[in-house]
């Protein structure tokens, strides 16, 4: 049975590679809501029992991760009538070139980090390697709404580590952490429609008027 | 009960002052923002008279080191709030409402870092303090403030996302040890058989994490751009109360890992980080020609200095604490004193405000005497905690790193005055005329001033004790 | 110790009254001077009594901040220049009432007062303080209210630059300050100084360490060459009251220090003798040769107290190396050379800047090259700065003579013994040169300031100060002349200096006062002898020729000019550069000075070849350094994101590292 | 102050013009002159003493002050030095060093009198007199050193006294070298010919006859005197070096004084005769040689 989580882990480094390899953001932001449901469904999958706790945790995670945002980025597409990341600052191939390597990073990583008590040994590798996919993006970006879509990556990375601790995260936590990144992302989604109405595009290399 | 209190009432009071829509309640907004300020300063002194118990099942409860940062953060919010004061009725700024209902809003995640002994509630309350003072650095709408405040959300926000691996890496390395996951004192009482591996690796990525929030280098790239485009106020406030909030965190990871007889592995982090810091602030204050993104080279300098001494154990750790005190309660005032600067002229430029001894003779003279303090000369107190620190760098066996500390203090020393002295010196720009300072705008620093000078020559008895069982918490000794 | 006590306090009262009551001129400059002169001389009553023996209780305060408990107490050390503070320090500030007396700026002039008060207060705790955290405390109190006043007119640029330079220089000796109590204080029980006697530096190395931090950072403070660029610069943007108290006490107290280094090291090492005296000679003969070279009146003063401080360190010298070599005898002479005439240099100094003050308010210029005949139209600063003048060049009947006496005793003392303690006697020829110097530079500047024809309608129509500022350089000079007559007065104390930092027996001190006080009134007793015949021979002659038909002499007619037809103008005179021009030529390289050579005028321009060639183009460099490094780093947010990244990956190799390790 | 050591002060006193005279005496029968008088200095000072002073309007009581200063100062050096080989009539530890300010005050005060008549030619002479005493004092002090070390004494009437026959018999060589640069030290101090040329007429060259151009009657007699009793107190000086008269009787000394001081100045006299002058830039460097040869003598006792 443990198979399933174990295509559920692969299906989001594939989800992974997607969004590093796009060039069209609505593909990068379906990319993302596919890894939080995959996030909810796998909140369930490990769960030793089902309860109480375990469900509105994943139903939570699913709303949240794979509607809402998602939702919301398409919406700010649609505002800023922005299409494509033109020319990002490492390119495509690059980016995913890079992705390769962060997965190999993550799975050296991770065997020097020997997880006690864990069943799952492909979950940290998979973690680890979803936070470096979001660094890259981060980095590799010009426009600020992908830089928003790394930055999910990122947490979508940190929250799979997560779920191995879920008796010992306490429900209001979870609720508290989840609630932290909603209001994060919605205030960068203002900020990214006040660059647009100031800049009229979304590109970040054009915010480097402050130096020293 | 009042740990609840102290985080609850600023929270609603910012719910209050938000739902005051309109420019006529403005008197009211400004009224609460005093008020809780007032109510949330007399709580916390009562903290000090009895200590109050833990609260909400052991996640919330006063410690030394807890209790002098929210000290520290509640007398900062009150000098703030008097001075906000006098801010509000000259800049008519069009959100009041969203800037009474961020200030609130930040001191309520700050009360709540301040007390949590739970790691996981420290750090929702660290995240809180982002989404509350982003509003505030946007408060002016420009151009350059929004540059300032997409900067300091994204790398912040990458900063805690690291801090968040961290925690579930901490308490990985906790699932096998017996106690409540994730408590500071089951933390501390366990310590031995925490998982060494994930501690380790926990350490880390806590220190980037919290690292990013306090502003040390090279995470530091930040702090220039926030603290030059936010108002002077919430830039005290930052560079005052949140940085050293980011420093409890790291704080309270390295009082687990010292409980966990790590050090060997934890201070050689801490005094790269540190002498790190000071040389970035070293090299880009010289030649700095704005007084705000000055200080905030300065603040990344003193964010060096804590973890400096952090990392050099021994009474090092002393005067690290007596530094996070010093050091906000400077900040604080000189960041008030750049705003005076600013309402009179405008523009924080150095070379716009030529002559402030002559235009704004009470600023300019808190100016100058705030280069002194700021820059560790003796009569203010930073002089005892940065010498206390070098006492350590000397008694810890590292010559070198004392050496390193005192040549980046004296080129950081000529890059602030070059720029501070002739800001108050030179010849007044001939229209600027002797402006009528309002006391509401000099309270705020003048009282700061006092206490660091105060601090300088003695320290009170319960303030000492805390001190040292603080130092003794943190792995060092009171000297 | 509670006089002194009292008498700081009743000078931080006065500053208080006359920031309070700026706007009642009258009432605050009395009431000022009032609490002033109270205060000093509450202050220097214990002092006295310490200097003639007797012992003055310490004031303990139990320690409220990290570093021991607060003492504070006056050893013979601290007393004598305790003295000299408030001597001065009084003078001082009477002189500024009564120079800022018809000031414009009434608020501006009450700040200056009030700060000038703080200051001597400050002074006054520096040499009381027996513990290290009062001790910076005090020392820092005293440097950042020197600043202040130093930029009494910050408008001008000039002055700004000075202040500057000065306050850099002194804070960095202050971060060298605190590296050597750190490193000293490290094993000790708490930071009070009995107990870092009781406990000093274990290994050499460390103790050299020490030592040359001590240096530095005293250093810096004294002006030793070549920490001394930012001397110059501060006494030229200063008041003269202020650049008197600067000169006369503040660079002092980088003696003090060194001498309480010396007191607290049980044996200071051999080479730390030679040290000094390497650098007194440099500081003796370097400061004087740029003296020379100067025309403006202050800086030319500020390098002379380079020079004088370059004489004190020549008695520390000998007075370590008389200790090291066990010669107690040359040591405690050596070390009472040096205090005595840190004291003469105190009055002297604060003297002739005071002087300089008078002749800038009369004329209001210091280039001397535009002055000349000021002696007929300002008799008394004239006077005044005359005996100044031969009191600094250690001409004989004033008491800048008597401590350079008692330096060169201990260097032929040195001379006289055995062991490789001979080679000290070599020192005294440095002394020498540095005395012909002297004399040469002091003949220039007396002549060309007050002797002679005016040079410029400034000079021409300049008149005597009021007496307010000509009352406090009378006290000055009486002092140099009493202490220079009536050597009694003097010597005993500073020879109990000298024996307690040689730490000889006393008895040996005692043997020593009488030998040392015997022949110096002999030698007073000779010069009176010389003037008596020499005015018996005039008087006998003076008599012959009244009675014989001889005119009285004539004083109508102008200076022979080779029967040239039209009388001599100004500008036949020898002006100051013409007259330093052939000395300066015989150590060219090292004056810093450029000729500007006409076809109808002669120049020169002197820089100080230390700010110039060293000090600036190191700050340049660091500043182009950080320059480059700044321009790596635009703005881009990428760049700040990759930044982090960069943290993580070294983290994360770190911790694989060390997670191996342990 | 013993009876004989008055003596030979006075006869010091009253013999110093004379020397002076013998000098030019001594020069002028070696190039063939007959040349003044051997007493023309004393009838110089006859005849200013009755002339009428006659001082410019721009000078001010310094420079009146000037030579009287200069004579004390002389006298009171002169005080100092052991004449009668044996003590000097006021001895203490160090006035060797008094010995030497009192010169330099004597110098500093006629520098000053000479520059407050405004005119170039005193600042000249002024500017050369000190430019030479930069480098005449330290070679003054490397003589007495010299001298302290080979005898071990830190007075004046120790070191010329009667331990500094026995020192004689130590260190002769280093004491040789010590007599020859005093020597040398002698004929600049008192502006003879290697350095400056007493008998010129050309302002422009002068160095001590240029300060004094302008006073006149008893000032000038008072200069007069006074330069000659400098002449006196180094002739004394250098004679006591080279002939050590301790252990002679009260009147033997008395006359070897006298002749000693003869035999100087008519020693001058040879050399005024012999040399022509220096350029005033080759000044400085005689007496860097007389400090060079005082050196050496320094080395050879510390070795």
């Amino acid at each position: 049975m443990h198979t399933a989580p174990q295509v559920a882990l692969l299906f989001i480094v594939l989800m992974n590679f997607a969004v590093l390899g796009t060039s069209r953001l609505s593909t990068c932001i379906r990319a993302v809501a596919v890894q939080g449901l995959l996030l909810g469904v796998l909140a369930l999958l490990l769960a030793p029992r089902f309860s109480l706790h375990t469900g509105v945790l994943a139903l939570g995670t699913i709303v949240v991760k794979a509607v809402t945002l998602p939702w919301f980025l398409a919406w700010a597409i649609r505002e800023a009538a922005v299409r494509r990341e033109v020319e990002p600052l490492v390119g495509f191939n690059a980016s995913l070139l890079l992705g390769v390597l962060a997965v190999a990073l993550a799975f050296a990583i991770a065997a020097r980090l020997p997880l006690p008590g864990m069943q799952q040994e492909l979950l940290v590798p998979v973690s680890l390697a979803t936070v470096i996919t979001g660094f890259i993006v981060l980095t590799a970006r010009r426009k600020a709404l992908t830089q928003v879509v790394g930055y999910l990556v990122l947490e979508n990375g940190i929250y799979l580590f997560g779920l191995t601790q879920t008796e010992s995260m306490p429900f209001l936590l979870e609720l508290g952490v989840l609630l932290d990144l909603f209001v994060v992302v919605f205030i960068m989604g203002i900020v990214v429609f006040h660059i647009n109405r100031e800049f009229d595009s979304l590109d970040s290399a054009r915010l480097d008027e402050l130096t020293d | 009960m009042r740990l609840l209190a102290i985080c609850l009432l600023p929270a609603l009071g910012a719910v209050f002052a938000f739902a005051l829509s309109g420019r006529r309640f403005g008197a009211a907004r400004v009224s609460t923002l005093v008020g809780i300020a007032a109510v949330h300063l007399v709580l916390v002194a009562t903290l000090w008279l009895h200590p109050a118990p833990a609260a909400f099942g052991g996640w919330m409860g006063q410690d030394a080191l807890g209790l002098i940062v929210l000290s520290l953060t509640s007398v900062l919010f009150f000098a703030t709030a008097l001075y906000a004061v006098g801010y509000l009725r000259r800049e008519r700024p069009r959100g009041g409402r969203v800037f009474v209902g961020g200030l609130l809003g930040f001191l309520a995640a700050t009360s709540l870092v301040a007390l949590s002994q739970h790691l996981a509630l420290l750090w929702v309350g660290l995240e809180a303090t982002t989404f509350t003072v982003a509003p505030l650095i946007f408060h002016r709408h420009d151009r350059r403030s929004l540059e300032a405040v997409w900067k300091y959300l994204l790398i912040s926000s990458v900063g805690i996302a690291l801090a968040l691996l961290g925690i579930f890496f901490l308490a990985t390395a906790q699932s096998g040890a017996a106690g409540r996951p994730l408590l500071l004192p089951d933390l501390l009482a366990h310590a031995r058989d925490l998982h060494p591996a994930w501690l380790r690796a926990a350490f880390l990525f806590l220190l980037a994490g919290f690292g990013t929030k306090m502003g040390l280098a090279p995470l530091h790239t930040w702090k220039p751009d926030t603290y030059g485009e936010a108002p002077s106020l919430v830039s005290g406030l930052m560079a005052g109360a949140l940085t050293s909030c980011a420093f409890l965190g790291v704080a309270r990871i390295t009082q687990v890992t010292m409980a966990a007889g790590m050090a060997p592995f934890v201070q050689p982090v801490l005094l790269g980080f540190g002498l790190l810091s000071l040389a970035v602030a070293a090299i880009f204050i010289i030649g700095q020609s704005d007084v705000k993104r000055l200080l905030a080279y300065s603040s990344v300098e003193h964010m060096g200095l804590l973890v400096l001494g952090l990392g050099l154990g021994g009474i090092g750790a002393y005067g690290t604490v007596l530094h996070v005190l010093n050091n906000g309660l400077a900040k604080a005032w000189l960041f008030l004193v750049a705003g005076n600067v600013v309402l009179a002229t405008g523009s924080s430029a150095a070379a716009a405000n030529r002559g402030l001894m002559r235009t704004l003779p009470v600023s300019g003279a808190l100016l100058v005497l705030g280069l002194f303090a700021i820059t560790g000369s003796p009569p203010f107190g930073l002089f005892q905690s940065e010498f206390t620190i070098l006492r350590a760098a000397v008694g810890a066996g590292h010559p070198w790193i004392a050496a390193a500390m005192l040549v980046f203090l004296a080129v950081i020393f000529v890059g602030m005055a070059l720029l501070i002295l002739e800001m108050a010196l030179g010849d007044p720009t001939p229209r600027a005329t002797r402006a009528r300072e309002s006391w509401w705008l000099l309270a705020g620093p003048v009282a700061l001033a006092t206490a660091v000078l105060m601090l300088g020559v003695y320290i009170p008895a319960p303030l000492q004790h805390a001190l040292a069982s603080a130092a003794t918490a943190l792995g060092g000794l009171a000297p | 110790m509670m006089l002194v006590a009292a008498g700081i306090l009743l000078m931080l009262v006065a500053a208080l009254t006359v920031a309070a009551l700026w706007r009642r001129v009258a009432l605050s400059d009395t009431a000022f001077r009032l609490f002033m002169v109270l205060g000093c001389t509450l202050g220097a009553i214990p002092a006295v009594r310490v200097l003639s023996g007797a012992a003055v209780p310490d004031v303990r305060l139990a320690s409220l901040v990290p570093g021991g408990d607060w003492v504070f107490g006056i050893d013979t050390l601290s007393a004598v220049f305790l003295l000299a503070i408030f001597l001065v320090g009084g003078a001082c500030a009477l002189y500024g009432v009564a120079y800022a007396e018809h000031d414009h700026d009434r608020r501006r002039a009450a700040g200056a007062h009030a700060l000038l008060a703080v200051l001597v207060a400050a002074l006054a705790l520096v040499v009381t303080a027996q513990a290290v955290v009062p001790f910076l405390i005090a020392w820092e109190v005293m440097a950042v209210a020197g600043y202040l006043t130093i930029i009494s007119e910050p408008e001008r640029a000039e002055v700004r630059r000075g202040g500057l330079l000065y306050l850099v220089a002194t804070h960095t000796g202050t971060l060298a300050l605190f590296a050597v109590f750190a490193i000293w204080g490290n094993g000790a029980r708490d930071l009070t100084f009995a107990s870092l006697a009781a406990h000093p530096p274990a290994s050499a190395g460390v103790l050299a360490l020490v030592l040359w931090l001590a240096l530095a950072g005293f250093g810096v403070k004294a002006g030793i060459v070549p920490l001394h660029f930012w001397l110059p610069e501060a006494h030229a943007a200063a008041p003269s009251h202020i650049s008197a108290i600067m000169s006369g006490l503040v660079i002092k107290m980088g003696i003090y220090g060194v001498m309480r280094i010396i007191a607290l090291l049980v044996a200071p090492p051999v080479w730390f003798g030679w040290v000094l005296l390497a650098l007194g000679a440099t500081s003796g003969f370097l400061g004087v040769l740029w003296a020379l070279a100067q025309h403006d009146l202050k800086r030319l003063l500020a390098f002379h107290s380079v020079e004088n401080i370059g004489i004190i360190l020549l008695g520390l010298g000998a007075g370590v190396l008389g200790v090291g070599y066990g010669h107690p005898v040359m040591a405690t002479l050596g070390f009472a050379g040096a205090a005595l005439h840190t004291f003469n240099h105190a009055l002297f100094k604060s003297l002739l800047f005071l002087g300089a003050g008078s002749v800038g308010h009369a004329t209001g210029t210091r280039d001397i090259e535009r002055l000349g005949g000021l002696a007929k139209r300002m008799p008394r600063t004239a006077a005044v700065f005359l005996i100044g003048s031969v009191a600094i060049v250690g001409l004989p009947p004033l008491n800048g003579f008597l401590s350079e006496w008692l330096v060169y005793r201990s260097l032929f003392q040195g001379g006289v013994g055995t062991g490789s303690a001979r080679f000290v006697v070599v020192a005294a020829v440095a002394l020498a040169l540095i005395g012909g110097l002297a004399l040469a530079c002091f003949a220039k500047v007396v002549a060309v300031i007050f002797l002679g024809n005016p040079r410029d309608p400034l000079a021409r129509e300049a008149r005597e100060s009021a007496s307010g500022i000509t009352r406090p350089m009378a006290v000055l000079a009486g002092a140099c002349v009493v202490t220079g007559l009536a050597p009694v007065l003097v010597l005993p104390p500073a020879l109990r200096v000298g024996s307690m930092l040689a730490r000889s027996a006393s008895r040996d001190t005692m043997s020593l006062v009488s030998a040392a006080n015997g022949p110096v009134t002999v030698f007073v007793l000779a010069l009176a002898a010389g003037i008596a015949l020499a005015a018996g021979i005039a008087l006998a002659w003076a008599a012959r020729r009244a009675r014989s038909s001889v005119q009285p002499s004539r004083t109508s007619v102008e200076t022979w000019a080779c029967a040239y037809p039209v009388p001599l103008t100004a500008r036949a005179q020898y002006t100051a550069s013409s007259f330093a021009a052939p000395v300066l030529a015989l150590f060219r390289p090292v004056t810093g000075v450029s000729v500007r050579r006409t076809a109808h005028s002669f120049a020169t321009h002197a820089v100080d070849p230390v700010r110039t060639g060293l000090v600036l183009p190191a700050w340049r460099g660091v500043a182009q350094a950080a320059d480059r490094i700044r321009r790596l780093h635009r703005g881009r947010i990428s760049l700040h994101l990759a930044y982090v990244i960069a943290v993580v990956i070294v983290l994360l190799v770190y911790l694989i590292a060390a997670g191996g390790a342990s | 102050m013993s009876r004989n050591a008055l003596i030979s002060l006075i006869v010091l006193l009253v013999a110093a013009p004379l020397l002076p005279g013998i000098a030019l005496k001594t020069k002028s029968v070696l190039t063939g002159r007959r040349g003044a008088p051997v007493l023309q200095v004393y009838y110089d000072l006859w005849k200013l003493g009755w002339k009428r002073s006659v001082y410019s309007a721009t000078t001010t009581w310094i420079f009146r002050a000037g030579p009287a200063v200069m004579l004390v100062s002389l006298v009171a050096a002169a005080l100092f030095l052991p004449l009668d080989g044996r003590a000097a009539p006021a001895a203490f530890a160090g006035d060797l060093v008094a010995f030497a300010a009192l010169l330099a005050l004597g110098r500093f005060a006629l520098v000053l009198a000479g520059l407050d008549t405004g005119s170039s030619f005193e600042g000249m002479g002024a500017s050369r007199e000190v430019t030479f005493a930069t480098f005449a004092e330290p070679a003054l002090f490397l003589c007495l050193i010299a001298l302290v070390l080979a005898t071990g004494e830190l007075s004046l009437s120790g070191m010329l006294g009667a331990p500094l026959a026995a020192a004689w018999t130590r260190a002769p060589a280093s004491l040789s070298l010590v007599g020859i640069s005093l020597f040398v030290l002698l004929l600049v101090e008192n502006s003879r010919v290697p350095a400056d040329d007493p008998a010129t007429h050309l302002e422009l060259t002068m160095i001590h006859e240029v300060i004094v151009l302008d006073h006149g009657g008893p000032d000038l007699a008072v200069i007069l005197y006074s330069s000659a009793l400098k002449l006196a107190l180094f002739a004394a000086l250098v004679a006591s070096v080279f002939v050590p008269r301790a252990r002679l009787g009260a009147a033997a000394s008395v006359v070897a004084l006298l002749a000693a001081l003869i035999l100087v100045s008519a020693a001058v006299g040879v050399v005024e005769s012999a040399m022509a002058r220096l350029r005033l830039t080759r000044v400085p460097q005689l007496l860097a040689g007389a400090g060079a040869l005082a050196c050496f003598g320094i080395v050879l006792l510390l070795a």
